[in-house]
């Protein structure tokens, strides 16, 4: 039965981050004035590409081909691990808050390869760019979960935010540092604005889009996809950890229902955030990224001296 | 019978080594050969046709590769066995040699640890002994003579398994030698180019000077007890001021073979000089064994461990951890890059013992257990994927004759055998989950999350920046590793050499590393087994196990408490197969969208060429310009002028050198002060015999003056 | 103690001492080669004296063997040989300009006191005479050390060489009677020998340098030029 | 005890043999002979010590004990394998016309008349004697430093002259003392026998004997190499001919050194302050330093090793100086296992510069690929002289800075400097002459190698296991010279 329910938990997940990805979009259009496309739109266009013949490239290996099957499958179980309604669901036991790190750095690996496989300038810089980032923004978010797997002396996700959900409304500082540096690092690893723009195609600043401009058909599906899970995944990480109310603790179908509401309410909620701040912010040079991100680096170390000196000092 | 096997495994690679002396010996071991089976087996024909057919003339010099390869890999076997015995039965066996010292025969101790060791070595000897006769096949005879090879071969590996076996100071450093400077003849193995004589120089100068900084370290405990043997040792009570002062000197010596920074230098120097599989023991083995003395020195014979040392460890690890994966990141040349990777993994398995001697010091030993198992572990996993990452760069070399990244390219499509077997290397060494890699960076970074037990905030505050360090090691390692891997196997090739490459006939050659590979992705999914096995270690050395909590059964790793952190690679394996399968299923049902080739987008200039590609510097630009400041970096773009005024560009040179910042700062001034302190010292003999008479004169009169 | 207190045989080694080291001054400040080989026999010859004394009034005749080696060795052959070689080479009209000829001599006499100083210890259990004859020698080897560093002449360097064994011989006689009869044929060999080597090496180096001036000889060294 | 006086009467027909019937073409071969017998008698001598302990002579003159025994054996067996070498190397280098038969007969001549002075200082139980026969061991060498008669080789070898002269005469001055002082106490015919001495050592009176023991160090001193006094040495190395440099570092530098301990001991019986000790290891951590440095600016491969002898032999010095049971022990080893190693390398590096055609280092290239046997005997055999394991070279090394760090644990850090630029010195030169490509127009020489392969081995037998026999022999010298047993 937990089982079942974790199983549909994740279901759950990849169906709905293509409506997030859609609502994102909706809310950008409307405050840029423009005419918004249906929310339903992303998943047209998965829809689109599935039927599509996937045009590859005569210098493409089998890596190139099987990438986006692997990227998606390990999106996806880093999609499993993240409690989206309920807590204390089995396959969070099989893999912590570090292995799901890990699952971001599979698919990381493998696209990245993919974009040099094709033997062009636009997919070298891809990968190129891509490392860099995530290895800087990899740090500041183990920094940012640290202090808050430290808090719950747990690395488990769903033991963390149960621990969460018990303590009650407590004002920690060092959770404020970390939410902040999470979020600045969910920008960066997402490839949102300042530091990745998804809806430009030009080359000097592509950095995702770079890598994947040789896909086509179910293949760009199934990569697009999995970007848009990622997405999600951060925003339910964020909203999860530190506004965990709501999130159903047993598993009844009203709970249930109830911690779906809640999450589709708060991550609503900080989709408009996001769009906002799309909106407001422009896209910064590619070398002022590690400022950015040791900024976040810098937020989390003081979210884990925070906590380290004043919440749990002796 | 454990001890037997043990002694099999030296005394095979031994053979080995002498068995490779015979090279040149065809004719006497012919006659020795055709006399044993007359006298033996009365002179049976099948047998005299099989010598005979061997022994000839033309079978003979393939023949005996075999043969001592053969030799070598039984030893490895052995070991294997005899470690597993070891560890698996929980004993401790000591004997006596009556070899070494009148009043002091080798003493001979195999416990867990030295099985553990014995295993890996065993585990990375059995794959070379697969790759060894393909690889040296190769080789000129008259040129680089395989008596040499061999001998030395064995001769290192003997050397290894002695030192494990090893359980009184002498026998413990003859042993320990004996591995230098067999290795040492393997780097100068082909001593016709420079780079291998000035490599093997600083090695065996680097190793001389480690070997005598253990020998002083010994030298602190002998003197404060009776005897040079461990036991003796063991008992021996020292003050904290000699106890840090014996730390200090084995840290430098087993440092500077394990390539510890700033002491590693002699590392990226050596490994890429040396033929790949030795390359693959050194890198991948000879590491270890540095690592198995330090832990033996600190954890065993100084017996308590103070926390000041944990921290040494933690920072030079970091230190070494980080400033290796960002030397290999700007690397070109294959091996040099995965030397200077052996650095990181190293950092990082120094990195967790100092966090398990903190623990220990802080009584903690069940968390002490637990970092233990992280180094332990990381140590086996090292040696897998960096063995597999050698022999692959062997094979590459071998059928490009180059091992300079940029000039690759496209490889995937001649060796897709290499290529699968590299990538598995990659992907363990970047620590991608469902790989042994993964699997004791877990295990470290769960380590450092039980920080909060401790009450020193220094260190509380220490340790989590460690971590984060490790984590930028572990991001840093995966950009690096997608950087060889794509230029190397991805893309289009960038030299005609790349281009015409072909998977290697010798299926040795491929066996050794899929042997190794195999062992990557089945520890990384049943890690249970080495911790099981490394668990009886710590048990043995530090009387503690991890409480591997077995509630949630032997799928999960558990290594504090199911609440706190679990991870199960099979269910994870399970999940990944049923998401990959689902989709691929669903997508690919549909015949109309069977996947089309087509020409690769040039954005419409026509013509993409090789040369467009990123390249190996291009791609670590990035890096480069963010953390300048890591590296001496001296970068030239020159141009060529022409036309009317010289003002069109016909040609841009790009020259690009990035250097240690160790060697300008403190070996070019040690070399430069030795060769004027030399100098100086020169200055005494002046050639003049009057002078020289007033030597004798003044130091009489001095001598004299002194005494009364 | 007073010298006048001792018996005749003391006071007459204690003169010897006396003179033996003023042939060592003389030696030291000695330019002229001819000058120079001539003090080296009258020390030789005062030598001898002394051994001879030494056996006459200790009644031991094998010293009458020693003062005769030494008669016959130190006073006439290497002095004839040595001689015969600087006419040979024609150097005996050459005076060696010795530099800081006075620092030299005040050395010389520092040395003198240095030795009275250094085997000051033993006076508790001897004589002062033996302790006198003891620092004689021992300031006659010292001063032969001195001339060999101040002298640029191959033939100065021999003379210097056997003015030490004259100062050690000195020694071996006055403080110890005589050394055992094999042990002095012994030091009369090598004597012999080295200084029948001397003559041989003096012709090898006049052939390959073209002079007897130990300075030229510096070929090998460490030092970079 | 006839074995001794055979010992000393072989080499002594020998050099009247040589002299009298000039050079044959099997000179070299009745050489080899000569010290075979030699070999034989002393091989006789030590079963004779084996079975009844320390010999001492029926008149006193001749003593054998545990602590010189070993040291004629090796004398005796060094001679005979750098004869075995010198007889087609001196071949050689006639047919190059470096060498007439005249000169050749001095040589053979004179080689036993090292030996025989060798011999001499080793089983003498008289000081005197002793003194006498150091001094005829230079007179008897002298002649060989200059036997190419090279402005060079004069030049050396009246350097060798004059400073050893000079040294040895203050060794005598130091005899004399030692005679005084003994005849104070005692009969006087017997007063230079150093069993006499040894036994009555603590009656004599310790300020006469640190006055003596200094001129001691300072004339045998110069004849160990000991730095500053050591400047004949590199000279009459590199310029004389190469089995006498194998001789003279295997076997004059040793010989000097039992002389000073042999006096060490009588000073160590009689005072009690250590002087001795302190200032042996003074001048043995000087040299041993010294000349680490001077091996990085060697020109000349014999010279090289020639100062690497220097360096060598400071450990000694400052291994019998710290005393105690394990640096003595270690010592006694290092004479041993230094002379095997050091005869072995001069043998190669002869050959070496007679492939190459010149003694320089920068011309002396790929030897490997040119001669392979060569070329690995001198890298093996400069490993071994490095001190690496499992040659005997390590075990002593070994031992002298663990004994080290227990008695003066703050010297340790200079001998770790020392070793490694030591070792750095050496290799830096080793390394280009021994590896890389041929070059052109160097030829294989005819060698025989077997001395080189016979030493290299037992110095690797001595560093896997002691046998018995030695180690007893080194634990009662041990017990001897300090005062009791290693451990």
């Amino acid at each position: 039965m937990n089982w079942l329910i974790a199983i549909f938990q994740t279901m759950l997940f990849v169906l709905l981050s293509p409506l997030l990805a859609g609502w994102i979009k909706w809310c950008k259009c409307y405050l840029q004035n423009r005419k918004a496309p249906s929310l339903l739109q992303p998943y047209r266009d998965l829809l689109k590409l599935t039927h599509k013949q996937p045009v590859v490239s005569e210098q493409a290996s089998w890596l190139f081909v099987t990438a986006p099957y692997i990227i998606f499958s390990a999106t996806v179980l880093a999609a499993s691990v993240v409690p989206l309604i309920a807590v204390n669901l089995p396959t969070s036991a099989s893999a912590d808050v570090i292995v799901m790190v890990g699952f971001f750095a599979f698919a990381r690996f493998f696209l990245a390869l993919a974009g040099l496989d094709i033997g062009t300038a636009f997919g070298g810089m891809g990968s190129s760019r891509e490392m860099t980032i995530s290895s800087l923004a990899e740090p500041a978010m183990l920094m940012a979960i640290f202090t808050l797997t430290m808090t719950a002396s747990t690395t488990n996700l769903s033991g963390a935010i149960a621990h969460v959900l018990n303590d009650g409304m407590v004002l920690r500082p060092s959770f404020v540092f970390a939410l902040f540096a999470l979020i600045l690092v969910a920008i960066a690893e997402t490839g949102r604005v300042p530091v990745d723009n998804p809806a430009t195609h030009l080359e000097l600043t592509m950095i995702h889009e770079a890598m994947i401009l040789e896909y086509s058909g179910r293949h760009l599906a199934l990569i697009e996809w999995a970007s848009q899970l990622k997405l999600m995944l951060y925003g339910v990480l964020i909203t999860n950890i530190f506004f965990p109310w709501g999130i159903a603790e047993d598993f009844t179908g009203k709970a249930l229902g109830y911690g779906l509401l809640a999450i589709m309410g708060k991550l609503a909620l900080l989709a408009v955030f996001l769009a906002v701040a799309e909106t407001l912010v422009a896209k910064m040079r590619l070398f002022r990224v590690q400022e950015y991100l040791s900024f976040a680096y810098l937020l989390g170390l003081l979210g884990m001296l925070s906590h380290i000196i004043l919440e749990a000092s002796r | 019978m454990i001890l037997l096997s043990a002694y099999c495994a030296v005394l095979l690679s031994f053979a080995s080594g002498l068995l490779a002396l015979m090279m040149n010996q065809r004719q006497t071991l012919l006659s020795i050969s055709q006399y044993t089976i007359n006298k033996l087996f009365n002179g049976d024909a099948r047998c005299l046709d099989w010598v005979n057919k061997n022994l000839e003339e033309r079978h003979f010099p393939v023949f005996l590769k075999q043969a001592v390869f053969v030799l070598l890999g039984l030893s490895g076997v052995f070991a294997v066995i005899a470690g597993l015995a070891i560890l698996l039965g929980k004993g401790v066996i000591t004997d006596q040699i009556s070899l070494g010292l009148p009043w002091l025969p080798w003493h001979v101790r195999f416990d867990g640890l030295s099985g553990f060791f014995f295993f890996i070595i065993g585990i990375a000897v059995c794959a070379v002994s697969l790759y060894g006769p393909g690889y040296v096949h190769s080789y000129k005879e008259n040129e680089h003579p395989f008596a040499s090879l061999g001998l030395f071969t064995g001769l290192f590996v003997a050397g290894m398994l002695l030192v494990l076996l090893a359980d009184d100071a002498f026998m413990f450093m003859i042993a320990w030698e004996l591995m230098s400077v067999a290795s040492y003849f393997l780097v100068a193995f082909q001593h016709e180019n420079s780079a291998n004589r000035s490599a093997s120089f600083l090695y065996l100068l680097m190793a001389e000077i480690g070997a005598l900084a253990i020998i002083l370290g010994f030298g602190v405990l002998a003197s404060f007890s009776d005897g040079f043997t461990f036991d003796a040792l063991r008992e021996s009570k020292l003050s904290e001021t000699w106890a840090s002062i014996a730390f200090v000197l084995a840290m430098l010596g087993f440092g500077m073979k394990a390539g510890i920074v700033p002491v590693h230098v002699w590392l990226p120097e050596a490994h890429p000089v040396a033929p790949s599989h030795i390359s693959a023991l050194m890198s991948g083995v000879m590491l270890k064994v540095a690592l198995y003395g330090l832990i033996r020195f600190c954890f065993d014979l100084l017996g308590e461990v103070h926390w000041q040392w944990g921290v040494v460890l933690l920072i030079l690890g970091t230190v070494s951890a980080l400033g290796g994966i960002l030397y290999a990141m700007m690397q070109p040349n294959l091996k040099r890059l995965l030397a200077y990777s052996s650095v990181e993994n190293i950092g990082i398995i120094f990195m967790v013992l100092g966090l398990s001697m903190i623990f220990m010091a802080n009584g903690h030993p069940q968390l002490a257990a637990l970092g233990f198992l992280a180094a332990l572990f990381h140590a086996f996993n090292h040696a897998l994927f960096k063995n597999l990452l050698f022999l692959g760069a062997g094979i590459i070399q071998h059928q490009t004759h180059e091992l300079n990244i940029d000039m690759m390219g496209g490889l995937i499509k001649g060796m897709p055998q290499t290529s699968k077997l590299f990538l598995i290397g990659c992907m363990s060494i970047s620590s991608l989950p469902l790989f042994n890699g993964f699997v004791s960076e877990w295990l470290a970074f769960q380590t450092a999350l039980q920080v909060d037990v401790l009450d020193n905030g220094v260190l509380r505050s220490l340790i989590p920046v460690a971590a984060a360090a490790l984590a930028l090691t572990a991001a840093l390692a995966a950009a690096c590793f997608v950087k060889v891997y794509g230029m190397i196997f991805l893309g289009q090739s960038r030299s005609s050499n790349a281009g015409k490459a072909r998977e290697v006939k010798d299926k040795g050659m491929l066996a050794g590393p899929a042997l190794l590979a195999g062992l990557c992705f089945f520890t990384g999914i049943f890690p249970g087994v080495i911790i099981h096995l490394i668990n009886n270690v710590s048990g043995q050395l530090l009387g503690q196990t991890m409480p591997n909590d077995s509630a949630l059964g032997w799928l999960w790793l558990a290594p504090v408490s199911a609440e706190q952190a679990s991870y199960s690679p099979p269910l994870v394996l399970i999940g990944a197969l049923i998401a990959a399968g689902v989709c691929y299923w669903y997508l690919r049902r549909n015949p109309l969208t069977v996947m089309r080739r087509a020409e690769t987008w040039d954005c419409g200039f026509g013509g993409l060429t090789p040369r467009m590609q990123y390249s190996c510097s291009a791609f670590t630009m990035p890096f480069r310009r963010i953390f300048a400041k890591v590296w001496i970096i001296d970068e030239q773009i020159s141009k060529d002028m022409q036309g009317a005024m010289n003002q069109d560009v016909a040609a841009v040179h790009y020259k690009l050198q990035i250097q240690d910042h160790s060697w300008p700062r403190i070996y070019q001034p040690i070399a430069q002060g030795v060769n004027s302190l030399a100098k100086q010292v020169g200055r005494i003999q002046t050639g003049n015999i009057r002078t020289y008479l007033g030597y004798s004169f003044a130091t009489l009169l001095i001598l004299l003056w002194v005494i009364s | 103690m007073n010298i006048e207190q001792t018996d005749f045989y003391t006071q007459a080694i204690l003169s010897m001492a006396a003179l033996i080291g003023l042939m060592s001054f003389l030696m030291l400040g000695q330019g002229r080669l001819l000058r120079l080989i001539f003090v080296f026999a009258l020390q030789g010859f005062l030598l001898t004296l002394t051994t001879a004394l030494a056996a006459y009034s200790l009644q031991n005749p094998h010293l009458y063997i020693s003062a005769v080696l030494t008669l016959v060795l130190k006073v006439i052959f290497i002095p004839w040989m040595l001689r015969r070689e600087v006419i040979q080479m024609n150097t005996h009209r050459d005076i060696e300009a010795l530099h800081n000829k006075t620092l030299v001599m005040l050395a010389g006499a520092s040395l003198m006191v240095f030795s009275y100083y250094v085997l000051h210890p033993i006076v508790q259990t001897t004589s002062p005479v033996m302790l006198n004859a003891l620092a004689v020698s021992l300031s006659v080897v010292l001063l032969g050390m001195l001339l060999m560093i101040s002298h640029r002449q191959a033939v100065a360097h021999v003379v210097g060489f056997m003015s030490i064994e004259n100062g050690l011989f000195f020694a071996a006689i006055v403080a110890t009677k005589g050394m055992p009869m094999v042990v002095e044929l012994g030091v009369a060999f090598d004597v012999l020998v080295a200084a029948v080597l001397f003559g041989i090496f003096f012709f090898h180096i006049r052939t390959s340098i073209d002079s007897l001036d130990v300075d030229l000889l510096s070929k090998l060294h460490e030092v970079d030029k | 005890m006839i074995a001794a006086y055979l010992v000393l009467l072989i080499p002594f027909v020998g050099i009247v043999f040589f002299a009298v019937s000039g050079h044959k073409s099997d000179t070299g071969k009745l050489n080899v002979r000569f010290n075979a017998a030699c070999l034989a008698a002393t091989i006789w001598l030590a079963i004779n010590v084996l079975n009844q302990g320390t010999i001492l002579s029926s008149g006193k003159a001749f003593l054998i004990d545990p602590f010189n025994v070993y040291l004629i054996v090796l004398t005796a067996f060094v001679g005979l394998t750098t004869s075995i070498f010198s007889s087609p190397y001196m071949a050689h280098e006639k047919e190059l016309g470096k060498l007439n038969d005249k000169r050749l007969r001095l040589y053979y001549s004179m080689y036993q008349g090292f030996m025989l002075a060798m011999y001499l200082v080793l089983t003498t139980n008289n000081m005197g004697v002793m003194w006498v026969a150091m001094e005829g061991a230079t007179l008897a060498t002298v002649m060989l430093v200059s036997l190419y008669r090279t402005p060079e080789s004069i030049e050396a070898a009246w350097k060798y002259f004059i400073l050893c002269g000079v040294g040895i005469a203050q060794a005598l001055f130091g005899t004399i003392l030692l005679y005084y002082a003994a005849a104070q106490i005692g009969d006087a015919e017997n007063s230079l026998m150093w069993s006499v001495l040894y036994e009555n050592a603590s009656k004599l009176n310790p300020e006469i004997l640190e006055i003596a023991f200094v001129f001691m160090l300072i004339g045998y001193g110069t004849k160990i190499g000991l730095v500053p006094l050591h400047n004949w040495l590199p000279d009459a190395h590199s310029e004389g001919p190469t089995p006498m440099s194998a001789v003279l570092s295997g076997l004059l530098l040793n010989d000097a050194l039992y002389a000073v301990v042999r006096n060490k001991m009588l000073v160590d019986g009689a005072s009690h302050s250590n002087m001795a000790g302190h200032l042996m290891m003074g001048f043995g951590m000087l040299s041993f330093l010294v000349a680490a440095f001077f091996l990085h600016r060697q020109k000349d491969i014999k010279r090289l090793f020639s100062y690497s002898s220097i360096e060598h032999m400071g450990i000694m010095t400052f291994a019998f100086g710290i005393g105690g049971p394990l640096a003595t022990f270690a010592a006694l080893l290092h004479m041993t296992v230094h002379s095997l190693t050091k005869s072995a390398i001069f043998v190669t590096v002869g050959h070496a510069a007679q492939v190459a055609g010149t003694q320089s280092i920068d011309r002396i290239r790929g030897l490997i690929r040119t001669q392979p046997r060569i070329g690995w005997g001198l890298l093996i055999g400069s490993i071994a002289i490095a001190g690496f394991p499992p040659f005997g070279v390590f075990t002593s090394e070994f031992l002298v800075l663990l004994a080290t760090m227990h008695s003066y644990p703050w010297l340790t850090p200079l001998l770790l400097l020392g070793i490694g630029i030591a070792f750095a010195g050496l290799f830096r030169h080793i390394q280009p002459m021994v590896y890389g490509e041929k070059p052109e127009g160097q030829l294989p020489v005819k060698a025989n190698l077997w001395p080189v392969i016979i030493h290299l081995g037992l110095v690797l037998w001595l560093g896997l296991a002691i046998p018995g026999f030695l180690a007893n022999w080194f634990s009662q010298a041990t017990l001897l010279i300090s005062g009791s047993t290693p451990l």
